[in-house]
C-alpha cells in the first residue's frame, strides 16, 4: 500500500479517537510492523509541524495524539467567546409584551392569555434579566408574580411602567365588534 | 381469491392497498375496484387484529373503497360544463403520495449506509476555555425591537384572545347552583305567618331573591294549604291572593312527610 | 493575515469544537467577511478531499464540521468500537421522509398522508434527534410543527436539504409508466 494512503488512515484514526494512541495498536490497525509505522508517524509530524496547519501530531511515551498547536490558542477562545447571536423569538417577544402589559402577573395567566404553556418563555425572559419575580399573589399555591425589570425600561428609555404605549379601550371594543361581526357571519351561513 | 398462509405485515391501509393493486399487476389509475375492494376485505378478515386504532384505519380504507364502487355502479349524473370526476381520483391522488414517499424512504435507507461511515470527533474544548459562560448583553437582545413594535405584538395577542372568545355563548348567563334550602322555607312562612296573620301571597313572593325561592315558596304555601295551617282567599281571577295563618305553632317539614 | 495562516485557524477551530461551526462564528474568529471565509473554506473543503487524507470537512447548511472519510471506515474499526446507530426501521423512514419533504408539518398532517397513527414514529425520531420541534400551527390547539435536525443531515450525509433525493413529476410519470408496462405485461403472456 502506498505511504500516503497509510498516512490517511492515521490520521483518520487519531482524529476518530482524540486521545493518546499507543504505537503498537497503530500499527497494528494499518497493518504494517512497528519500525515502518514509527516512521510514518514521524514524517508525519514533520509536516504537520512544517506546513501552516492548525493541528499538529505529538508524541507521548510511545503513544501518538493529535491536537491544535499553541499558536491557536488565542483564536480557540476567540470562537468559544463569540457569542451565539441571541435573538428573541415570537414565542418570547409575545410573553414579554403580555409581561409587560398586564403586570403584575403570574405564568397561569399568561398561559390563559396565549392559550399554550409558557414556562420555558417567562424562564428564558428570566434569565436574559428583562422579566423578574416581583411578588407572590395572595391565592391558593401563592403563585409567583412577574414583572419586567429596570433593565428593560432603561432599554426602552422609560421612566416608569405608565409610559408604556397604552392599549386603548377603544381597540378593545373594535376586536370584540370585528369578532362579534364574524360569528354572527358564520351564523348568517 | 386465495389467501396466502402467511400474512404480510402492512403498514398501514395504503400499504395494504399498494401491495393488492401490485399483485394483481393493474396500473395504479386504473384500480380494477370490485377486485381489489373484495381482496381487501379478505385480508382484513384475516388480520385479526386486537388493536382497535390499527383495525380502524384499514376498516376506514375498506369503506373508502365500498365507497367507491358504489359510486361507479351508479349512473354518472349528465352535467353540461363540470367534467365528470372519476371516483377514483382521490385514492389515486393519496396512492401516489404514499408511493412516492415509499420511494424517497429507500432512497435514504442507502444513504443512511453511506453516511454511516464518516465519522466525528468528540469536541475537546480545554476546561478554561468551555467553562466561560457569556453574558447575554439586553441591547444585543432586543437590538430590533421598538416600543411600538412591542406594543403591536401585544395587540396581536389581544386580539388572537378576543377571536377565540365566542361573543354569542360568553354573553350567557353563568349557571350557578342555588343552596335554597326547602324545609327553612317552610319555617320561614310560618314564622312570617304567626307574626303577621293576613298577609298578601303577592308580597310574600315579591320578597324572594331568586326564581328557585319562589318555586320553594310557592311549594311550602301549597303544602300549609292542604294541612289545614292556612286559609286562602281570591275575590277575583288574577286579584291578589290574601293569606291567614291558622294555627298558633310551627310544624316541622318532617312532621308533615312534606 | 495570510490565507494559509486563516486555514491553519479555520482547522484548529473545527478541530477542537468537533461539532458542526457557524459559518458566521468562524468568520468572526479568523476576523475576515463572510465572503471571505467562505470561500477560504471551500478551497481547504476541496483541498481536503484530493489529497489523500484521512478527514475532510464537510457542510451542513452554512455549518462546517470536520469528520473522516467514508473510506476510512475499514480501518477504523480495526482499533476501535464505533456505538451503533439506531436502525431506522422502514416505519421510521417512511415517517422521516415525509417530514423531510413536507416540513413544517403536523403529526396530524403526517398521519393524513401515512393512513395511519404517528405518534410513535415521531417521537422515536425526535428522541433520535433526527426530527425536532420547529414551532407551532396557527390554529385551534396550536398543533406542534415538525422538522428536520443538523443531525438528520450528517445521517444521511447531506449538504443542505436540497440533496434530499428528488421525487418529481418524472418520476411520478415513470411510476405510472411502469404500472402500464406491468399490465401489457400480463395481457402479452
Amino acid at each position: 500500500m502506498e505511504i500516503k494512503q497509510v498516512e490517511a488512515q492515521i490520521e483518520a484514526i487519531l482524529f476518530t479517537l482524540g486521545e493518546a494512541v499507543e504505537l503498537e495498536r497503530i500499527a497494528g490497525a494499518v497493518d504494517h510492523d512497528l519500525e515502518t509505522t514509527k516512521k510514518i508517524l514521524h514524517n508525519m509530524m514533520d509536516r504537520y509541524s512544517s506546513e501552516e496547519r492548525g493541528i499538529q501530531l505529538i508524541e507521548l511515551e510511545g503513544a501518538y495524539q493529535l491536537c491544535t498547536k499553541p499558536s491557536m490558542y488565542e483564536t480557540i477562545i476567540k470562537i468559544t467567546n463569540i457569542p451565539k447571536r441571541h435573538v428573541l423569538t415570537d414565542v418570547l417577544l409575545e410573553t414579554l409584551s403580555i409581561i409587560a402589559y398586564k403586570q403584575p402577573i403570574t405564568k397561569q395567566q399568561i398561559e390563559a392569555i396565549r392559550g399554550v404553556k409558557s414556562d420555558h418563555s417567562v424562564n428564558k425572559l428570566v434569565e436574559y434579566n428583562l422579566v423578574q419575580e416581583v411578588g407572590r399573589l395572595d391565592a391558593p399555591g401563592r403563585p409567583i408574580l412577574f414583572g419586567t425589570t429596570e433593565e428593560f425600561l432603561r432599554y426602552f428609555g422609560l421612566q416608569t411602567l405608565e409610559d408604556l404605549p397604552v392599549m386603548d379601550q377603544e381597540k378593545l371594543v373594535d376586536f370584540k365588534q370585528e369578532a362579534e361581526e364574524e360569528v354572527q357571519l358564520r351564523l348568517d351561513i | 381469491m386465495s389467501i396466502p398462509v402467511k400474512l404480510e405485515v402492512f403498514e398501514g391501509p395504503l400499504d395494504l392497498l399498494l401491495h393488492l393493486i401490485e399483485k394483481n399487476k393493474v396500473n395504479i389509475y386504473d384500480i380494477p375496484i370490485v377486485e381489489i375492494t373484495e381482496q381487501y376485505l379478505d385480508y382484513i378478515k384475516e388480520m385479526e387484529s386486537k388493536d382497535l386504532e390499527i383495525m380502524s384505519g384499514f376498516l376506514v380504507m375498506a369503506a373508502t373503497l365500498l365507497n367507491i364502487k358504489s359510486r361507479m355502479l351508479l349512473p354518472q349524473e349528465e352535467t353540461e360544463e363540470e367534467e365528470v370526476v372519476d371516483p377514483r381520483q382521490e385514492l389515486v391522488d393519496r396512492l401516489l403520495e404514499y408511493k412516492m414517499f415509499k420511494y424517497i424512504s429507500e432512497e435514504l435507507k442507502d444513504k443512511q449506509w453511506d453516511a454511516s461511515k464518516v465519522l466525528y470527533k468528540p469536541p475537546t474544548i480545554p476546561p478554561e476555555i468551555s467553562d466561560y459562560k457569556e453574558e447575554v448583553k439586553v441591547e444585543d437582545l432586543l437590538s430590533d425591537l421598538t416600543l411600538s413594535k412591542l406594543h403591536h405584538i401585544f395587540n396581536s395577542v389581544v386580539k388572537k384572545q378576543m377571536d377565540k372568545i365566542d361573543p354569542i355563548r360568553s354573553k350567557f348567563g353563568k349557571i350557578e347552583k342555588e343552596e335554597i334550602n326547602l324545609s327553612e322555607k317552610f319555617l320561614q312562612i310560618q314564622e312570617y305567618g304567626i307574626a303577621h296573620r293576613k298577609f298578601s301571597f303577592r308580597n310574600l313572593l315579591e320578597s324572594q331573591h331568586s326564581r328557585m325561592e319562589v318555586i320553594v315558596t310557592f311549594l311550602s304555601v301549597l303544602e300549609l294549604i292542604k294541612i289545614g295551617r292556612i286559609r286562602i282567599e281570591q275575590e277575583c281571577l288574577f286579584d291578589d291572593i290574601h293569606i291567614t295563618y291558622l294555627a298558633d305553632d310551627i310544624i316541622q317539614m318532617e312532621e308533615v312527610g312534606f
